[in-house]
């Protein structure tokens, strides 16, 4: 089963790579652009059949691993 | 809004200050007064638990141009180059997040010394963790590390030296100390002192974020269960912006516009602008409008408690805004004028084209509290398991042990994650006594390192407290330094514990003692007390950071053996202390009786006699004798060399384990070359200095006389694996 | 000989280079990156250290500076373009160099002394070094682990393009002297004209006796005559 | 108009980052996890109305700087 972490600083946390990115994107000329924020992409494959239990496994995983929740947030989306 | 106590205690505040502030105020202040009286009025940016004892300290000699008091300290080192250097804690936050715990940590360590005028030439740190059986340890050990190299690296100054211990003291409140030296001219150091009426006040670097807010704070408090509720005080660090802040300032310094520059360390703008006011006895106005920020409808209140990075205040001469902002417009930064000098005396909040709050500034400074805290004697104690009984051991066992145990292996693993080559005149790197780094352009350089001994300083603080002045001492000398002047990072418990802060006064008296009779005056510092857990509280943990000069640069010396068949003279009196010896620590896990005795008349005379020798290129290599004792000295000369030596047994009869193992101070182990050994032997008697003449090197083995045989490259491999199977 | 080096916000190893440079009688200047215009150079550097703090992938956004168009324009005429460490990845990310070069194996910053192995000494970077000489030099970097695709791999080898490869002492190339994973111990290659160089080891550090050694110095004096 | 994009390492890309975290966390007892890559992930807020206009410029974005073709994939989507 397949799945997609999507990790992201909190809100009030300074994100000094978006802010270079943003910067350099509005210098290129894309004037649109309002902001831009970056953060992390795991894919993550597990072998176990009930999405409740993989669900639940790959939490773990962020809680553990993958996320520094003192500055982040995390989704993590079936795909 | 209405100040309960309940405020007034989420605001670290006790309620005799509240009247205080009261009384000073005239009226009851509002929640932005409230805020910013417990910014300025916290331990960590009062110093009101430490300031009587601080005082004590000598911090005055031909080679001090600045001491305590300004961002950084600055010692002369001739010709017209001055060294600017501090050290400071981060321990708090990189416990809660230990990656940006420590790269913020040395990010605000080099804002404190570029402030001066001084380009960062060398980071050093000193770091203490629990057990590495502790669960936390791990990351934290990992996260700090990459932390530390990760915001240096980037900002592209090399970290050269530091100490990495572990101690069960640490397990739930480890200690991260940075330490930056810089190089300077010595006719142009700038100061906080703000001068002049009407002068602009100029916000310079990052937007302003809600992060840290009261992080002062955090570090003035002890850790409980609700710390974790604290977190998103941390900070995050932005080492390239720091980067560009330092050369935009730097670039500034080089004319005449800036009258006074402070950055925004511990409680951002609130201390940055109260100190060059009241340094300078003048009045501050600020329109908070103005101020940079990152988030929107940030208030006045989160605007003066912030602590984002990378931030600068500067007061500057009338008619060079323009030009001034050129410069930090070349370098993407922001400058905002954001204020004003003013003769009021008070600090003024405008926002919204109103007072939204006004304090006198001598109420957040000279007047904000100062405690006589109550401390009591040490009660020492002399060890109580006899020697004789414990169950015996061959000295090499007790070596591996001691060489592959974590606080004695090798910290390659740390330091190869550091760039310390970048700037290239890192002439010594990280792994001997200390770093030496070359002053650009010249022929001189200066040496650094950093030193501590909480196990001395928990069972004797007095003689704690001297033996690291003297081991940092030491450790200057054997790379052929002259020892100038020190910074202090004063890591301990909660002083409103009686016992604590006995601990504290009495490391301070060993220290004084110790910097007074070696002429080695402290120039800055850094206190971080409340590091514990519920009534828990670390050793005392005094980290003493040195620099030493070195005149005349040639090859570095080290404490590398150079080459084999040369002669091996141990350098002081060797009486085999154990109590409180690693070789008791790590083979039976003992932890008793008092330390080594400092004399420091045999200190100073040793190592002045020693540096004597270095300056007449008598001597191939040398190191001092510290933790693990003569054996583990030979060892790690051994160990960096690929070298062996043949070493003899003591010709009087003394126990081996004392004479190999035991700590006793002022020893040197230095290696001669054949043919100077008279001329070494003659200026030693010359100068009553006790030696021995222990053995020579030779190829392949580290050996003692029928006792001990083993190769360099096991050696090397016994002190290598720790920190790569961890 | 006429050098430039370039310098971006966050570069810290131009003043190193612009040192090393002087050192070996070089005419060098330093150019901003805003600037549009290059001074009349022989040789053009980009030099190590954290352009725009590594920020989005080390080298991208420096690769999008002004100057790099002036860069693009030298190199395409001919002329001689070294970079070092964070300088190899800004050319990748211009395509001036092919391939790319990822975070090192460990995921940890490395700086060591390592030992490289000339390959190719017969370009202008190289002739005063010998073949299969080996250097002992200071690599310091996070993502120094070079990648590439099948046929780019394929021409490096057929058309001798790799400079330097990652050995032990000796100079046997293995795993074992491999600091950061990169795809055959490749520490440096050159583009098919053999007019620009990209190297993750920093030979600007090894030209001073007190400091390290002198084994960087050969780069510089073959670019001189 | 927000967009999130993701950024993928290519499949013939080794990817050392996901490597060490997959055995970290197979280490950590994560028996049943068969494979996890790490990429990166951008939110981007553009002040255009016109959801094709808006795709175009960030798809412009990802192909002048967020992402190198060369080694790395993306998808954009809407949020
Ligand atoms: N965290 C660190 N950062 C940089 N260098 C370190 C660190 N920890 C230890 N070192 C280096 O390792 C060597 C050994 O440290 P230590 O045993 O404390 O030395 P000493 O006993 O001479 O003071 C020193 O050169 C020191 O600079
Ligand atoms: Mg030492």
């Amino acid at each position: 089963m397949k799945f997609s972490v999507t990790v992201t600083l909190k809100k009030d946390v300074l994100d000094p790579q978006g802010k270079v990115v943003q910067n350099t994107l509005i210098n290129m000329g894309m004037s649109d652009l309002k902001s831009i924020r970056q953060g992390k992409h795991f894919e993550i494959d597990v072998s176990e059949n009930d999405q409740t239990v993989a669900e639940k496994k790959i939490d773990e995983m962020c809680r553990k691993l993958l996320v520094n929740l003192i500055i982040e947030d995390y989704k993590i989306n079936k795909i | 809004m209405i100040i309960t106590d309940q405020i007034v205690e989420k605001h670290g505040l006790s309620k005799e200050e509240f009247k205080n502030i009261k009384k000073l105020l005239k009226r009851d202040p509002n929640l932005l007064e409230l805020g910013v009286f417990s910014a300025m009025w916290n331990e960590h940016c009062s110093y009101k638990s430490s300031r009587l004892h601080l005082k004590n300290l000598p911090t005055k000699g031909k080679q001090v141009i600045q001491g305590p008091g300004e961002n950084a300290g600055v010692i002369d080192i001739g010709d017209d180059d001055a060294i600017v250097f501090k050290i400071e804690s981060h321990n708090h936050p990189s416990y809660i997040e230990p990656y940006q715990g420590a790269a913020t940590g040395v990010g605000g360590i080099l804002r404190d010394v570029f402030t001066m005028g001084a380009r960062p030439i060398a980071l050093l740190n000193s770091i203490h963790f629990g057990s590495p059986k502790h669960s936390k340890t791990k990351s934290l050990l990992n996260g700090v590390v990459s932390g530390i190299g990760g915001y240096g690296n980037c900002i592209g100054i090399p970290t050269v030296a530091g100490e990495t211990k572990f101690n069960e003291t640490y397990n739930e409140n480890i200690l991260v100390n940075a330490m930056a030296v810089g190089h300077a001219k010595k006719d142009k150091i700038f100061y906080s002192k703000a001068k002049g009426l009407n002068k602009s006040v100029v916000y310079v670097g990052s937007k302003t974020g809600r992060d840290g807010i009261h992080g002062a704070s955090m570090a003035s408090a002890e850790f409980d269960e609700n710390s974790e509720s604290k977190k998103p005080t941390v900070q995050v660090g932005d080492p390239f912006t720091e980067k560009l802040l330092m050369e935009a300032c730097l670039e500034l310094m080089k004319d005449n516009s800036i009258i006074s520059i402070q950055d925004m360390g511990a409680a951002g703008l609130t201390s940055s602008s109260v100190e060059m006011a009241s340094k300078g006895g003048l009045g501050i106005e600020l329109e908070l409008d103005k101020v940079p920020c990152r988030e929107e409808n940030m208030s006045p209140y989160e605007m003066m408690l912030s602590e984002s990075q990378e931030r600068m205040l500067i007061i500057l001469e009338d008619g060079k805004e323009q030009n001034a902002k050129k410069i930090f417009d070349k370098w993407d930064l922001d400058f905002v004028v954001i204020g004003k000098t003013t003769n009021t005396n008070n600090l003024t909040l405008k926002y919204e084209n109103q007072i939204v709050g006004e304090i006198p500034v001598e109420a957040l400074a000279s007047k904000a509290p100062i405690y006589d805290r109550k401390w009591i004697k040490k009660k020492t104690k002399k060890s109580s398991f006899n020697f004789k009984k414990l169950k015996k051991i061959k000295i090499e066992d007790a070596l591996i042990k001691i060489l592959s145990s974590p606080n004695h292996s090798s910290k390659n693993w740390i330091t190869d994650q550091y760039d310390q080559s970048v700037m290239c005149d890192t002439v010594l790197k990280s792994g001997s006594d200390a770093a030496i780094i070359r002053i650009h352009n010249k022929d001189k350089a200066i040496a650094v390192s950093v030193d501590s001994s909480a196990n001395y300083c928990k069972s004797h603080p007095i003689t704690g407290g001297k033996q690291i002045v003297c081991e940092n001492w030491r450790n200057l000398i054997t790379v052929g330094a002259k020892p100038l002047a020190i910074t202090n990072c004063l890591n301990f418990g909660n002083p409103e514990n009686q016992e604590i802060m006995g601990e504290f006064a009495e490391c301070l008296q060993g220290i004084k003692e110790a910097c007074e009779f070696l002429n080695y005056p402290v120039v800055s510092g850094n206190v971080s007390f409340y590091n514990g857990t519920n009534k828990k509280n670390i050793y005392p943990t005094p980290v003493i950071g040195g620099v030493g000069l070195i005149k005349k640069l040639s090859k570095p010396l080290s404490h590398h053996f150079k080459k084999d068949k040369s002669s091996l003279i141990l350098i002081g009196k060797t009486f085999g202390h154990l109590d409180q010896s690693c070789f008791l620590k790590e083979n039976y896990s003992i932890n008793e009786g008092l330390p080594p005795e400092v004399n420091l008349l045999n200190e100073k005379n040793n190592g002045e006699s020693l540096l004597k020798l270095i300056n007449k290129n008598l001597i191939l290599s040398s190191h001092d004798i510290s933790n693990g004792g003569l054996i583990t000295a030979l060892s790690e000369m051994s160990i960096s060399s690929g070298i062996g030596a043949k070493i003899l047994k003591p010709k009087k009869l003394t126990n081996l384990i004392e004479y190999f193992f035991g700590e006793d101070q002022a020893r040197y182990i230095v290696e001669v070359e054949d043919n100077s050994i008279g001329k070494v032997e003659k200026i030693l008697k010359e100068n009553n200095i006790f030696f021995e003449n222990i053995g020579f090197t030779q190829n392949e083995f580290l050996e003692i006389e029928g006792e001990l045989k083993i190769s360099t490259k096991d050696l090397f491999k016994i002190n290598n694996e720790w920190y790569n199977n961890y | 000989m006429k050098s430039s080096v370039i310098v971006f916000p966050g570069s810290n190893c131009d003043r190193d280079i612009a040192v090393a440079l002087e050192k070996m009688q070089f005419k060098n200047q330093m150019v901003w990156h805003k600037e549009t215009k290059l001074p009349k150079s022989d040789l053009i550097v980009v030099p190590g250290g954290f352009s725009y703090g590594d920020y989005l992938r080390s080298g991208a956004i420096a690769g999008k500076s002004l100057i790099i168009d002036e860069v693009i324009k030298a190199a395409k005429s001919g002329c001689l373009i070294l970079g070092i460490c964070n300088g190899f990845q800004i050319l990748t990310e211009t395509g001036l160099l092919k391939g790319t070069l990822l975070r090192n194996k460990n995921l940890k910053f490395i700086n060591k002394d390592v030992f490289i192995k000339v390959i190719n000494n017969e370009t202008r970077f190289s002739k005063k070094y010998k073949k299969d000489q080996i250097l002992k030099i200071n690599i310091a970097h996070n993502e120094g682990n070079f990648f590439t695709d099948h046929n780019h791999l394929n021409e490096l080898k057929d058309k001798n393009l790799i400079a330097f490869k990652y050995s032990d002492e000796k100079g046997n190339v293995s795993e074992n002297s491999n600091p950061n994973g990169s795809l055959e111990n490749i520490a440096g290659i050159y583009n098919a004209n053999k007019n620009i160089l990209g190297m993750m080891p920093h030979p600007e550090r090894m030209v001073d006796e007190i400091i390290s050694n002198k084994d960087g110095i050969n780069l510089f004096s073959s670019l001189l005559n």
